[in-house]
């Protein structure tokens, strides 16, 4: 009975502290500009591309030859391309494409680097035999070894993917290890394996919560590489493939005329760059409210 | 002992500027240091201790950090003057020796390199005359075979011989102060004594003043003659060190004396337990700063803040009941001493 | 220190072993095949078939696998199918090119970067820092190959000032070398400088927050000689691993920016074999390229040792 | 040494070409890159005049027997390879008998056939059927018969020869592989001393050293000719010609430079059936076709014609109207006869020849307004080369080719080479074999008539147009041709 | 509290325990060897304290961890109630982590960061499979409260508690499966002068109440001598001495031990003593000197210091020490 009181008691002030450290937590959110303005430009994007079908008078596919390469004017706010389609629309439903590789490639490489580089920090045996996959596909041009993967499976969307997260998992893998290395050393480590903790939920509820920081952070970052993979694939022609619309691909067919038709160049690019300079603030931003040193220095 | 002042502190006051605003981290500290003294400077972690000592050598941020008072070290305000005319001072006339060997020597540079620097800077010399007067310091510190040492890097050293080679590199230029910030936490006991013998050995030799600061009241009972108590970036309580470690009487130096185990105490006893923990700066209690932990507290303690008042000439305490302590103490302290 | 670089050296083995299996089978299971690219697009079915027999395709693949790493094993990398030479007469052929660019590049972004690093570490939080670390994610996140074909328009179609693209060697004179290459070099080197910048940044941030910094306070040293003397080799050694892993990836391949100013290096080299299935050629390649990764990064290891004597090799 | 005054002007002549040549023999592949560059070193028996007739070159003469089996070539005398020896009817017998090996086509028509050497500068062409078109197979440009010395033949490879010695006007000097070609004037070239026709007639070389420069990206190749690195910049993209034409020093040049089509999986999937074949062809907007493809009206012709106007002795009418007719709700009914029930249909393409992709684009366009459901399977060049020998992996392959010279060359007519799209029509066939023993050209041409008809109603594959290709000059290049290709002797460059 | 030792059986026994870490170069081979335990013999009695004491280094944390298997021994025995838990497969020797239990030094990094104290405090019950959710729950609240935190204070993360907290949890942790070994790894060491009395005495409070051993670790002579009941000095990998306490103090047999003593500063400076200063630095543990380790500090080092090994010798009140000066 007595314990029942105590547990109610102590379950209200258990939400009680998560509610005041939710509302700290947002407090110190707000208050860094980069993840305010880095995350302002991904969620504007982002609703943006879910919007796409009400925003675009065309779909991305509607071609009018005699619309050729037309700058930018009161139907076609971004022109048109060179099939006479409208920049805009394709644009926007390009950022559903860049988006969705950014993010599967970030969530799929975020997934396998957490496992293959725990389990290496873990199993010296293993580690040995992951860290030299990992060497050598480091040694790859990361590129070269994407054109070489699309080349193999085939251009469709999915392997663009499957080819970048092959490309980025080594490196994430190497910087969970060696977050993971450093936690292994901590003595709350040693303890629970005093209790008799199996290596299991060592590595799982006792060194993987201490490495989801430095992981984030690099995922916001493998978010910004793979879109600019997937745009420089599809600049060497091996990216999405067309007619689907991608910032990359929109970019290539505006390549050969960048000197007569700017528009097609300029927005999609604009919207790669603010992409990628979105979610770097918001990689650096995340970076600074979760670095102990910066905390710090504010105390 | 001479009773010549080098350094007078007096009503430090040094302020941070921090997201969440002021922070006073060192709050009216005053002590002076004479010269063949070995003053100590003692209190818990964070009391104020190294912000202190390194506002007497100014080597805080100069843009966040605020100083009043003045620092007279023979007889100039060393918080009024240029930072070029600072640079005069620093390593020079006052030195320091931090707590950290390893992690406060260059782990880039030999140590004779490292030595050399501030000779060179300091007495106008060439590089190679430095090198000379650089062995002759690490020879004068003890370690064996200087000739070799000078050529080697830190991490080559054990944390002894890291130790020596810093107290040679402060005292390279013969300062008339010496700051020592725990010089020797991060040692070994028997290290510890070394160290200790060395910095009071090199007092004598180059008639300094040493400013000791520690936390561990062994050390300042060993090597000083006068000591500072500390609490929450205040001077609490000062005096000669017999005197203090007699008759101490502010309640928290009481206190501290009482909660660690002495050699020859009585083990079966209870250690004495200050309740409470130190409230952070951002919530300094008004009033005395000690009260919400103090078991004499009344609401005196809690309203109004009591000065530093000096109780003799050997002693200076900063707490509303110190007179009665005196009363109470006044027989105890006669009966021990017989 | 020999021993180590020998042990080094060893550890390549297995790298390169990863590196031969991956590429062989992945280029190996490529569609496509080289016979039908030599022979050209109208080519008969039946001349393809002959021309497969004449180079060894028509074999079972674990068998062209063990010939071509047999040859390794002794020193034979094979030859190229399409350029008809050796890979390794094609890939030093092309090696010249790219180590130039990947060069120059790397000294632009050094020569913008640090300083530019340091500047904003040592005025942090001023405006001074916020306009350099802006510009450096602008850097990072403009796509090199947008930057190449703006700076073409601008530099040699607008102004007339550097050729378009294209290359020429040393030999023809050192400014009609670097004329060709200062373009390129500057894409390439926007990122690596952005990099660069970054990491100067945060470790003479990490640095100046040491205690030995205090210290050089403490003796009465100019901020100047702290910044450059007692920090900035300190913190040359994150530095320099962010450097030579960009000098890596420079060299194993710039291929976007080689494609766009048409330079005959290392990443043309590849992606024209790719095209080409010229598999004996992406075999041979990919392998120089991994060493040579793999050997930049030992030697960055070594620099280690000269920037920073707690890790220097000999008195372990 | 250098003779004569008009030498003084001389030279280095920088081309932006596109892609490497596999090889520079001529024999060997069928890459129009060894034809573009191979024929400045090579040179052949007969080659086309301006009429595309086929005309003599390295033959001073060419009879054909009175029962049309043989052919007799007299040789030119004094023409020097480039190594300094005299070709001589050991060399044209050596040369002919390995491109005949070589040639698909010759190997199809010539394998009973036989050349033999008669005198020194004598040489015969025996046949076993009386092949009327002989000449214009011999006379090809792309896969041709360039005559070499006899001794490099016989230790050649066959991937290709090593040497690369010929007649022509410019002597191989550099290959540095992927970067650059260079050749240098031949300075003992003996001309054909008649005037300048087409391939042949009087052909001098006057620059001192030709380039030709490997520029793949088409940016790049414009660029480099707008800030004057190249002298001629090939295949320069149609979107980029304004620029060109607005530059006063520039000079934009077009030429046929093939003919689009769609070709058919005729083998399996609803392509099978001719229906189905018929109607797309009322489905597909031509127009629209080539315009996206070739962006202006200036650079295609909506052309019925396997063979185009410009060969003359070839030229007809028939299956125009089949051409023209285009009427999307007749093809949607037909395509219903033809069985389709709404399956998706795989359009190949790839986008290593942008227009072929555009095509493909536009098809799957007008496909969709008649309810046809299709998908793009987009590959690199060398997959699809791959995947288009699958029978069961597409529908439909838009595809480009370089123009024919002759009848011979259109590779989906022939049932029998077993090309892609697996033509299966025992009408073409028979027309074909006809056509090679036609009695005279007009035989000839009338054969060929009924044979266009008939690939109209067959439908082995689409043609939609004839299109150009333009290169960009620097306008202080004089007396630049286009001839099946770039010809660059006889062209001067000034200051 | 002392103990009659004599007709008691000890609980723990550790008899010549070594511990050698092998040192290998970036290629995984062996090119030396940390000499980190040499030879450690002690007894543990039951609720009794034993104090192991000894600079910076000497092997005292890998002796508690080598206890507790945290780390596996080189050669030696530890016999907990007659059993060899050293011989015992990782599986057999589970049962024993709910009989010995360890508090760390560095209170910082001895809790999960990312995990609720009560969490922490719980895990050891959950995983010996002890009690249900509630009562495990219930438990640890209790504990809490018997470490002088509040109950409500469950649901908080490491980083909102001081250092001497921070110290309670782990002692809390220590005690939620009532071990009868608890090995204190210089539990108070990172503390505050005023943290740290708390903490001795709550150990001491506990003790009496749960009734379980200590093996307490430390290198400050004054609190290892208030808490324990006999005291063992190590230097380099060996006890070279071990007394009760008392007996220690009065009585220092080897020289390390007297210049150990002589250099504790006393916070009296009515008490001046005379100081033995040892010169030199302690040798490193990979290249042990021959001998008695301790003889090329020692003042008193004679020549057959240099080559033999000195054994324990038994003295007069429970004295054992090894030094030639007492063969
Ligand atoms: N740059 C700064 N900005 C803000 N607060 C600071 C700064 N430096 C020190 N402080 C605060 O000032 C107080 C005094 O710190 P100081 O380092 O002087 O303590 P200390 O007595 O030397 O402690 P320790 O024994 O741990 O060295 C602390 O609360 C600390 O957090
Ligand atoms: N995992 C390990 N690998 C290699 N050497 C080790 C390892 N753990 C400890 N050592 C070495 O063993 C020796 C003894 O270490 P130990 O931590 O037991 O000393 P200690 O007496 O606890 O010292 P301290 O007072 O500093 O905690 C040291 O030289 C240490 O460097
Ligand atoms: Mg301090
Ligand atoms: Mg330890």
């Amino acid at each position: 009975m007595i314990s029942n009181a105590i547990e109610q008691n102590v379950e209200g002030r258990k939400r009680e502290i998560t509610k005041e450290r939710r509302a700290l937590f947002l407090r110190r959110v707000w208050a860094n500009k980069m993840v305010v303005i880095g995350g302002g430009i991904i969620f504007l994007i982002t609703l943006l591309a879910l919007i796409a079908p009400l925003i675009a008078q065309f779909t991305p596919y509607d071609l009018e030859a005699v619309n050729r390469l037309k700058p930018p004017n009161a139907t076609h706010w971004f022109g048109t391309d060179n099939f006479g389609r409208d920049i805009f629309s394709r644009v926007v439903y390009g950022a559903r494409v860049s988006l969705a590789v950014g993010l599967s490639v970030a969530i799929i490489t975020g997934f396998l680097g957490l496992f293959i580089g725990m389990y290496s920090s873990y199993y010296r045996v293993l580690d040995h035999i992951l860290m030299r996959i990992a060497d050598g596909l480091m040694a790859f041009p990361s590129i070269l070894l994407a054109i070489a993967i699309m080349a193999v499976m085939g251009p469709k969307p999915i392997n663009v993917v499957i080819a970048i997260v092959i490309v980025e998992t080594p490196g994430v893998a190497r910087i969970v290890r060696s977050a993971a290395l450093v936690v292994k050393e901590q003595t709350y480590i040693e303890a629970a394996r005093a209790q008799g903790a199996s290596s299991r939920k060592i590595i799982w509820s006792h060194i993987a919560p201490n490495v989801l920081t430095p992981l984030i952070v690099q995922i916001t970052y493998v978010f910004s590489v793979s879109m600019i993979i997937e745009a420089a694939l599809s600049f060497l022609g091996a990216g999405i493939p067309a007619p689907e619309p991608s910032w990359g691909n929109i970019l290539f067919d505006g390549k050969s005329v960048i000197q007569t038709a700017w528009w097609m160049t300029v927005f999609p690019g604009m919207f790669l760059l603010l992409a990628v300079l979105g979610s770097n603030l918001l990689g650096d931003g995340i970076r600074d409210l979760i670095d102990p040193q910066s905390n710090k220095a504010k105390k | 002992m001479s009773n010549q002042s080098l350094l007078k502190v007096n009503h430090l006051r040094t302020t941070f500027a921090t997201e969440e605003g002021a922070v006073t981290a060192v709050d009216d500290v005053s002590f002076t240091v004479n010269k063949g003294e070995t003053i100590g400077v003692v209190g818990e972690s964070g009391c104020g201790k190294s912000v202190t000592s390194e506002s007497i050598m100014r080597l805080l941020n100069e843009k966040t950090t605020k100083y009043e008072g003045e620092v007279l070290f023979e007889g100039e305000n060393l918080l009024q003057l240029s930072k070029a005319e600072m640079r005069e001072i620093r390593g020079n006339k006052i030195s320091m020796v931090f707590q950290d060997p390893m992690t406060s020597l260059n782990p880039v540079q030999t140590i004779g390199d490292q030595i050399a620097e501030a000779i060179v800077i300091h007495q106008k010399v060439n590089k190679r005359e430095a090198y000379k007067k650089a062995e002759e310091m690490l020879r004068l510190t003890g370690i064996p075979a200087p000739e070799k040492r000078i050529h080697e890097y830190p991490h080559e050293l054990s944390g002894g011989m890291r130790q020596r080679v810093f107290i040679a590199m402060a005292l390279a230029c013969r300062p008339k102060v010496l700051i020592a910030d725990e010089p020797t936490t991060a040692l070994d006991v028997t290290i510890q004594a070394q160290i200790l013998d060395l910095i009071d050995h090199l007092k004598s030799e180059l008639e300094m003043g040493v400013m000791m600061i520690t936390h561990d009241l062994g050390v300042v009972a060993e090597v000083c003659q006068r000591v500072v108590v500390m609490y929450l970036g205040q001077v609490i309580e000062e005096g000669e060190v017999g005197t203090l470690f007699s008759r101490p009487l502010h309640p928290y130096t009481r206190g501290l004396l009482k909660s660690i185990p002495q050699l020859d105490g009585d083990r079966t006893e209870k250690l004495h337990v200050i309740k409470g923990v130190v409230p952070p700066l951002t919530a300094v209690p008004t009033g005395c700063r000690f009260a919400p932990r103090c078991e004499f507290a009344d609401e005196q303690c809690t309203g109004q803040a009591p000065d530093l008042t000096e109780i003799d000439t050997a002693q200076k305490v900063r707490c509303w009941k110190a007179d009665e302590f005196l009363k109470k103490e006044g027989h105890k302290h006669h009966a021990t001493t017989v | 220190m020999r021993i180590y670089i020998a042990q080094r050296l060893l550890s390549l083995i297995p790298v390169m072993l990863v590196v031969a299996i991956v590429v062989f089978f992945l280029i190996h299971l490529t569609p496509g095949d080289p016979a039908s690219i030599i022979l050209g697009p109208e080519a008969l079915p039946e001349d393809i078939k002959a021309l497969q027999a004449e180079l060894g395709l028509d074999l079972p693949i674990y068998q062209q696998f063990l010939n071509w790493f047999s040859g390794i094993l002794v020193g034979d990398l094979g030859d190229s199918l399409y350029l008809d030479m050796p890979v390794l007469t094609a890939f030093a052929s092309h090696l010249g090119p790219t180590l130039s660019l990947a060069i120059l590049a790397q000294l632009i972004s050094i020569i913008i970067a640090i300083p530019f690093g340091i500047m904003a570490a040592t005025k942090r939080g001023t405006a001074v820092d916020q306009f350099f670390m802006v510009f450096a994610l602008l850097g990072i996140s403009i796509p090199s190959f947008l930057l190449g074909l703006l700076l073409i328009l601008l530099f040699a179609v607008e102004l007339h000032w550097l050729p378009a693209a294209g290359y020429q060697p040393l030999s023809a004179g050192l400014w009609n070398h670097l004329r060709f290459l200062i373009l390129p070099a500057i894409t390439l080197g926007a990122i690596q400088a952005a990099l660069i910048a970054r990491m100067t940044r945060s470790s003479m941030l990490d640095i100046l927050s040491m205690n030995y910094i205090k210290t050089a306070h403490a003796k009465g040293l100019k901020e100047r000689v702290i910044i450059y003397k007692h920090a900035f080799r300190n913190a040359l050694i994150p530095i320099l691993t962010v450097v030579g892993q960009a000098f890596g990836t420079l060299v194993a391949g710039a291929v976007v920016t080689e494609v766009v100013f048409n330079i005959p290096g290392i990443g043309q080299l590849i992606v024209n074999a790719i095209q080409r299935r010229d598999y004996v050629l992406i075999q041979g390649t990919v392998l120089l390229i991994a060493a040579t990764y793999v050997f930049i990064n030992l030697l960055v290891d070594l620099l280690y040792g000269v920037v920073d004597p707690r890790v220097r090799l000999n008195k372990k | 040494g250098k003779s004569g005054g008009s030498n003084e002007k001389g030279g280095t002549l920088n081309v932006a070409y596109m892609a490497q040549p596999p090889t520079l023999d001529p024999h060997a592949t069928v890459s129009v890159a060894t034809t573009d560059i191979g024929r400045n070193i090579f040179e052949t028996l007969l080659a086309f005049n301006e009429r595309n007739e086929a005309a003599p070159l390295l033959a001073e003469t060419f009879e054909s027997s009175e029962d049309l089996k043989s052919i007799t070539f007299k040789l030119r005398k004094g023409v020097k390879f480039h190594n300094g020896k005299e070709m001589t009817a050991d060399d044209v017998v050596a040369s002919m008998e390995r491109w005949k090996e070589l040639n698909g086509k010759a190997n199809t028509y010539f394998s009973k056939s036989e050349f033999v050497k008669e005198d020194d500068y004598t040489v015969v062409l025996k046949m076993d059927k009386p092949f009327t078109i002989a000449k214009y197979i011999l006379a090809t440009n792309i896969n041709f018969a360039a005559i070499m010395p006899k001794e490099i033949i016989e230790n050649a490879p066959k991937s290709g020869v090593k040497e690369y010695v010929g007649t022509g006007p410019f002597k191989l000097e550099e290959w540095k592989k992927d970067q650059y070609i260079k050749l240098v004037k031949n300075e003992e070239y003996q001309s054909p001393r008649s005037e300048p026709d087409g391939l042949v007639g009087k052909k001098e070389p006057m620059i001192d050293e030709l380039y030709f420069r490997m520029v793949p990206d088409a940016s790049t190749r414009t660029a480099g000719i707008q800030t004057g690195e190249y002298d001629v910049a090939l295949q320069i993209p149609y979107d980029n010609v304004p620029a060109i034409e607005s530059d006063g020093n520039l000079e934009a040049i077009t030429h046929p430079e093939g003919f689009s089509t769609v070709v058919f999986n005729k083998q399996n999937g609803i392509f099978s059936n001719e229906k189905a074949r018929q109607a797309l062809n009322l489905a597909v907007d031509k127009k629209e076709v080539m315009m996206a493809a070739f962006a202006d009206e200036k650079f295609y012709t909506q052309e019925h014609g396997l063979l185009t106007k410009e060969y003359v002795s070839w030229y007809n009418e028939q299956g125009k109207d089949k051409y023209e007719a285009h009427d999307p709700e007749a093809a949607k009914k037909l395509f219903k006869e033809a069985g389709y029930n709404g399956e998706e249909l795989t359009i190949l393409t790839t986008r290593d020849y942008e227009d072929q992709y555009q095509i493909a684009v536009v098809i799957q366009e007008n496909l969709k307004k008649i309810g046809v459901k299709t998908k793009l399977e987009v590959y690199d060049w060398a997959t699809l080369m791959e995947v288009r020998e699958d029978k069961k992996f597409y529908d439909l392959m838009p595809m480009g080719y370089n123009p024919v010279t002759d009848p011979t060359q259109i590779n989906f007519l022939d049932s029998r080479i077993n090309y892609t799209g697996w033509s299966n029509s025992p009408e073409i066939d028979k027309l074909l074999d006809e056509l090679m023993v036609a009695p005279s050209d007009e035989d000839a041409k009338e054969i060929f008539g009924k044979l266009q008809n008939e690939s109209w109603n067959y439908l082995p594959a689409i043609k939609f147009g004839d299109y150009d290709g333009v290169a960009a000059i620097r306008t202080n290049l004089k007396d630049f041709e286009w001839f099946h290709g770039p010809v660059f002797w006889n062209t001067t460059k000034s200051d | 509290m002392q103990q009659p030792y004599e007709n008691q059986e000890p609980l723990l026994q550790v008899k010549n325990l070594q511990k050698h870490f092998p040192i290998t170069n970036p290629l995984g081979k062996v090119t030396g060897q940390v000499k980190a335990v040499n030879n450690v013999t002690f007894d543990l009695y039951e609720k009794e304290t034993l104090g192991l004491v000894g600079e910076s280094g000497c092997g005292k944390s890998t002796t508690g961890r080598t206890i507790l298997r945290l780390t596996e021994p080189t050669s030696g025995t530890a016999l907990y109630k007659g059993k060899d838990i050293f011989k015992l497969k990782d599986k057999e020797f589970m049962p024993f982590r709910k009989e010995m239990q360890m508090v760390f030094q560095d209170p910082h990094s001895s809790l999960n960061p990312k995990k609720r104290i009560g969490y922490s405090v719980e895990e050891p019950m959950k995983i010996q499979g002890i009690g249900t959710k509630a009562e495990r729950m219930e438990k640890a609240m209790d504990l809490l409260n018997k470490v002088g935190l509040r109950s409500d204070q469950y649901y908080r993360y490491p980083h909102e508690f001081s250092g001497g907290q921070r110290q309670r949890i782990g002692l809390a942790r220590a005690l939620a499966v009532t071990p009868k070994v608890i090995i204190c790894d210089e539990p108070v060491s990172a503390l505050d002068v005023s943290i740290q009395s708390q903490v001795i005495n709550l150990l001491q409070e506990l003790q009496d109440e749960f009734e379980q051993a200590y093996l307490f670790i430390a290198h400050d002579l004054s609190v290892v001598r208030h808490i324990s009941d006999r005291i063992g000095v190590m230097y380099l990998g060996s006890i070279v001495e071990l007394a009760p306490t008392d007996e220690l103090f009065k009585n220092p047999l080897h020289p390390y031990t007297q210049a150990l003593l002589s250099a504790i500063p006393i916070a009296n400076p009515h008490r001046k003593k005379e100081r033995i200063v040892i010169k030199g630095d302690v040798p490193s543990p990979t290249n042990l000197p021959s001998g008695c380790v301790f003889h090329t500090r020692c003042p008193h080092a004679m020549e057959r210091c240099k080559t033999e090994v000195p054994t324990v010798t038994q003295g007069a009140n429970r004295h054992q020490v090894a030094c030639h000066l007492y063969d």
